[in-house]
């Protein structure tokens, strides 16, 4: 099994500059393009590969997000902990989990991350602070809240961030959560991903008001509203808003403006969505934005990157493939301690 | 798949899903008080259930919602309570666990709560059921939660025609009705009556083959393993009644109790976690009223207490099969 | 049994002018006058009754409040429809519910709004289009808001009213009934009635952002804040209110600041508070306010109006003790026509 | 009521209120990542469970909430994942319903769905149960869904000396605990023993009365009233072994088959809705394992399937009653 290529934590991070992106140091814009790559070269494999038969059950790829998930983890540590929903695998390699074992976890082969319990959509890696995806819209938020409580309560240094769609400012964790959040202060970061379409609606079309960051400022959480697909401005305004959180300032909101290239799921064509607008948001690839930014500072590296990420995914895909089945006693593993049952 | 005429003229072959649109559809054209409501049926619905409604009712009474689990089904109450008749379509049953406040503490107890005054008429549609590896979050059934609150009437069915006979009966409904679609079945194909689709009474059990030496009974995604389950039996000189309860709630309990004073065992087998499941209802009341000097065997046949694992490997070792089946019929048989 | 005299309904609601209160005429705020005392007079005589035993269960009173219900109720027609919460006895008799019935169910007694089913926390009125009292926070936001979307689906006139405390504006509910009602541009008025508390909890001090104006508009709803104790401020505001909402403007808000003058529940104390507080509260009593402005437009008889008031529920409270006790039976009635169940 | 040692110095007297105040605040003295959160906790919470908290550990570990159930149960889910062990206090069981996501999707489905990666240890605290004429809204019973819910403990004491030893257990539990107060009783009185509160094990009735005539298994609230109809069944001369389940899973399988075993006779008493309660489940599962031929009588007394109504005529009306339970114990004796 080829041996996943992990970002190292960035331990301290460096605060990157808002206004001038060419401030950013060359190795950070390297470790963003790595990680953007990755996850682009990671979606497209899965996405693959479920064509191909090989991965049961609903598949969200996040190809054309990869700035928002990307910007936002190299400004944590490995003790900081994150939150995702169902479109989470962007998150989970961002944050550090291996890719080898979540291709095994999309697979439902054993050594998965689940032990092949999860799935694509219930991807974690407690080891890494990744304390998994969700398959219930919103359901992160209060999780991700209690997190930062918790963490507060243990006089921890860490922080949470919690990941999440334009679909969920429409349910009613988004209020609790926020409210409880700036009530007690808790050094929690929230990440709307906004992408503007909720499953097979587009968000405005179902949500009343001025926005998520007129939201979120209702309930006393402020932040700030970005360009997601420029990976540079994720960076220095996760950083910005990181600076507070840290500094005890209470929670924050980051929106970032994306676009999704796919459907809502792999067998999903999003036939109803305008050509022009799909062909807009792919040319606005995030990737090859920070891509322009990297030749001009001179970097020469880039296809070599590239192409190793789709050689390390193409390789986790085919050790998936080969790897065998959870042994069917396992799946009467972890349920509890007490009171739990065997037989079948 | 769409539905097409066969030789037959008086029956129509098609999916269990197109069965529940053409029921849909047709109450929503025989009364204009009738509306659906839920996340993207505008577009048809995730499944396809409501495919062309848009177009023929428009935005007001096919509408497509928020994320908004609470608000989807508490609309649907209000909406009920002025004189109108929701459809609240909830997607996958898993995400009704965001809205059991409106459903159990509003919708199911309103009408005893205020002494008659509001009829909740509502029929809350709620796929359910194992299905392709979903996993945990999206796999559930807890059916026999409801059969346990009072106020409201539960469906499960598993064919063609009872997906479209019981709708109707649900959207014509003055009690409020929670419609278990069997979500793994969607595309299963049966035959139903061509033209006008005639309500079917809940209530009432359908025999799905006579036996004289043990009873099964059963509902929803898990009814054609049973059926099958029943052929191999036979091969095998086991001579199995079997019994769709179709509703749970009322459920046919003079039919189960007629069946078992006949063959004297019981096997209860559904897809859902065996402890505490319908299967130890239906038990209890055999028992109650038959007594147990008047039967030999009564036993279930359910899902272990686990969670529903992602992997087909372990899916498949925790799922209620056609092998396990006959095998717990033939314990029964030989018990 | 005393007969109860109910308000008129109002069929078409002359309309207040915010600006002068004086504009107002005499019937009407004798009306309005009539009503509180009314409300008063309940909430003194159901306390009473509860202290005296005869009230079994919790029993939550609006002394102090009175300004709202009233003021609001006043705008109504009966075709309109109301959802209230936990403390819903002044909306009810607003409305035009009946003090006889509602006394009867608050004993428990036969020929009660519910028979004896419900008691205080679920008194309801379809007759007059009160929707029923909730014993969930919150419970009636998405009651009233799919109450204004039957209503213009089956294209009448009436509009809905949502009464909710201020503790209501923490749950989920709240975001995703007001979206809801801005979204589908729906005929509902939201009435926020801010006693500052919520059960033993300052409501501030779990609370966060600026408020619920700021929570409202960022979910696309407009609306007023004003004195809820100046119960012509309550008129003139919910006439503008209504006014844009019958005019197809879609949902509003109306936040009325007010003062509860006993604790939560009838047992309830509510030691907690700072009596200069509670002496300030009551000191700002609308019921008092109003009469000032009777007195200066020469009003004599409210002295007489209190009294029958204070007779008429004196008279309610003796009927409903000589009641008798519903039918045993009938507490099988009224569950589900198939499939109930008829035995003890 | 402030408990008071008695002259016995081993024992004290005191009310399940208490009881649980005591075992509460040991385990929060004990072990200082275990923390209360929920509405009103820093005034002592609405039953007084909390008072004297916020004082002695400060409003980190004693945390008022807003009225946001959702997030209540959730944050306590996030807390617990970070290592902390929260008290999840939910008022009166049916606001549940409010966090039945977080509860049913989340708490009990987090471990297996990650493999065993998250140890969601909490305990949610939700007095259940009627109680002075509070209606349909505020006295639900629904014990019985969770035992059906995989990945959960559910407990439910019913004396002074349970709530405090399994509270302490219950907040040792590495597994998610769902901790039924049983409200009604919270004024009961009960000596237990004075000093450290040992953990009491889930999973083991108590024996409250040793019988041959018939076997009564119950819990939670209705448990006095039973021990009050053992006394009169024995003045009768029915002499009826009682069983306290105290837990409903794991449940003391092995107690209750062996005291069937011995009278041959079953009886099960609870105060929730007797259809689809968890009463089916015991009787499914010793039918199951001693075999129909090996019983005489094996019933079930429960409520009608009603909401629970209001009037102190109606709610005396559907109430299991001390009478009602001596009459379906001869009954069953007679049977
Ligand atoms: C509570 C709940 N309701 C509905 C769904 C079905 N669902 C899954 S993803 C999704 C859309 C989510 O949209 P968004 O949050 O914007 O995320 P995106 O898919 O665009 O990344 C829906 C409706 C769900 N999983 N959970
Ligand atoms: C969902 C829910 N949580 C908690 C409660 C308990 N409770 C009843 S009233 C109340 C306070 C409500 O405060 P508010 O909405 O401001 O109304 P007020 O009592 O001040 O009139 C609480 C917490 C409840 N009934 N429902
Ligand atoms: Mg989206
Ligand atoms: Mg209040």
């Amino acid at each position: 099994m080829a041996k996943s290529a992990r970002p190292k934590p960035t331990g301290k991070p460096e605060p990157a500059t808002p206004a001038a992106t060419g401030g950013h140091n060359l190795a950070r814009l390297h470790d963003l393009y790595r990680t953007m790559v990755r996850i682009r070269a990671f979606e497209e494999a899965a996405l693959d590969a479920h064509k191909a038969g090989d991965i049961p059950g609903p598949l969200h790829v996040s190809i054309g997000q990869e700035g928002v998930a990307a910007g936002v983890c190299v400004n944590l540590s490995r003790e900081d902990r994150i939150t995702s929903n169902h479109r989470g695998h962007g998150h989970a390699l961002a944050k550090g989990a291996g890719a080898d074992r979540m291709f095994l976890e999309l697979f439902g082969r054993e050594g998965g991350y689940c032990g092949g319990k999860g799935g694509s959509m219930h991807i974690a890696d407690f080891s890494v602070g990744m304390l998994g995806a969700n398959g219930v819209v919103s359901g992160g938020i209060p999780i991700a809240v209690g997190a930062a409580q918790g963490l507060k309560l243990l006089r921890s240094k860490a922080i949470a961030v919690c990941f999440f769609g334009d679909g969920a400012t429409n349910r009613g964790p988004f209020l609790e959560g926020l409210n409880w959040a700036a009530l007690y202060n808790l050094p929690v970061l929230f990440v709307c991903e906004d992408n503007g379409v909720a499953a097979f609606t587009a968000t405005q079309t179902v949500t009343a008001g001025p926005g998520v960051m007129a939201r979120a400022a209702s309930l006393g959480v402020p932040g700030l509203s970005i360009d997601g697909n420029d990976v540079l401005a994720v960076d220095a305004a996760t950083a910005d808003l990181l600076a507070a959180i840290r500094a005890g300032g209470g929670p924050r909101i980051l929106h970032a403006k994306t676009y999704r290239w796919t459907g809502h799921t792999s067998t999903d064509a999003a036939a109803w969505r305008d050509p022009q607008d799909v062909a807009a948001g792919k040319a606005n690839c995030p990737i090859a934005r920070l891509a322009a930014v990297l030749a001009e500072r001179g970097a020469k590296d880039l296809t070599a990157i590239a192409a190793a990420a789709t050689t390390e995914m193409a390789s986790h895909r085919a050790a998936a493939k080969a790897a065998p089945w959870p042994q069917p006693s396992t799946a009467f593993d972890d349920v509890q301690d007490v009171g739990a049952v065997r037989f079948s | 798949m769409t539905s097409k005429i066969t030789a037959k003229p008086a029956t129509i072959e098609t999916t269990l899903n197109e069965a529940g649109r053409l029921a849909a559809l047709q109450e929503m054209r025989r009364d204009p008080r009738v509306w659906v409501l839920g996340e993207d049926v505008a577009r048809g619905g995730l499944w396809g259930q409501y495919k062309g409604f848009l177009e023929e009712f428009g935005p007001e009474r096919v509408v497509s919602t928020p994320i908004s689990e609470s608000t989807i089904m508490g609309a649907g109450l209000g909406a009920a309570l002025v004189g109108t008749r929701p459809i609240i379509e909830m997607r996958i049953f898993d995400f009704v666990m965001c809205a059991m406040d409106e459903l159990v503490n509003q919708i199911a107890k309103i009408r005893y709560m205020f002494g008659g005054q509001a009829r909740p008429a509502v029929v809350v549609r709620m796929p359910h059921g194992m299905w392709r590896n979903s996993a945990a979050q999206h796999s559930q059934m807890l059916e026999s939660w409801f059969v346990h609150l009072p106020g409201v009437i539960v469906v499960a069915p598993s064919s063609v025609e009872d997906e479209a006979g019981l709708l109707v009966s649900a959207i014509r409904s003055d009690d409020p009705v929670l419609f278990f679609d069997p979500k793994d079945l969607w595309p299963a194909t049966g035959t139903m009556t061509a033209g006008e689709i005639a309500p079917i009474p809940f209530g009432r059990a359908r025999t799905l083959r006579e036996g004289r030496d043990l009873t099964i009974v059963t509902w929803s995604a898990i009814v054609p393993k049973v059926i099958e389950a029943g052929v191999t039996l036979a091969q095998s000189g086991v001579d199995a009644e079997i019994l769709d309860l179709r509703t749970l709630w009322p459920w046919d309990e003079a039919a189960v109790l007629a069946s078992v004073r006949k063959t004297k065992r019981l096997l209860v087998v559904h897809e859902a976690v065996e402890v505490g499941g319908f299967g130890a209802e239906i038990v209890a009341r055999v028992i109650d009223q038959l007594g147990p000097a008047n039967i030999l065997v009564a036993k279930r046949l359910g899902a272990p207490r686990l969670p529903i694992p992602f992997s087909p490997a372990l899916e498949n070792q925790i799922r209620v099969t056609t092998d396990k089946i006959v095998a717990a019929a033939k314990a029964a048989v030989m018990g």
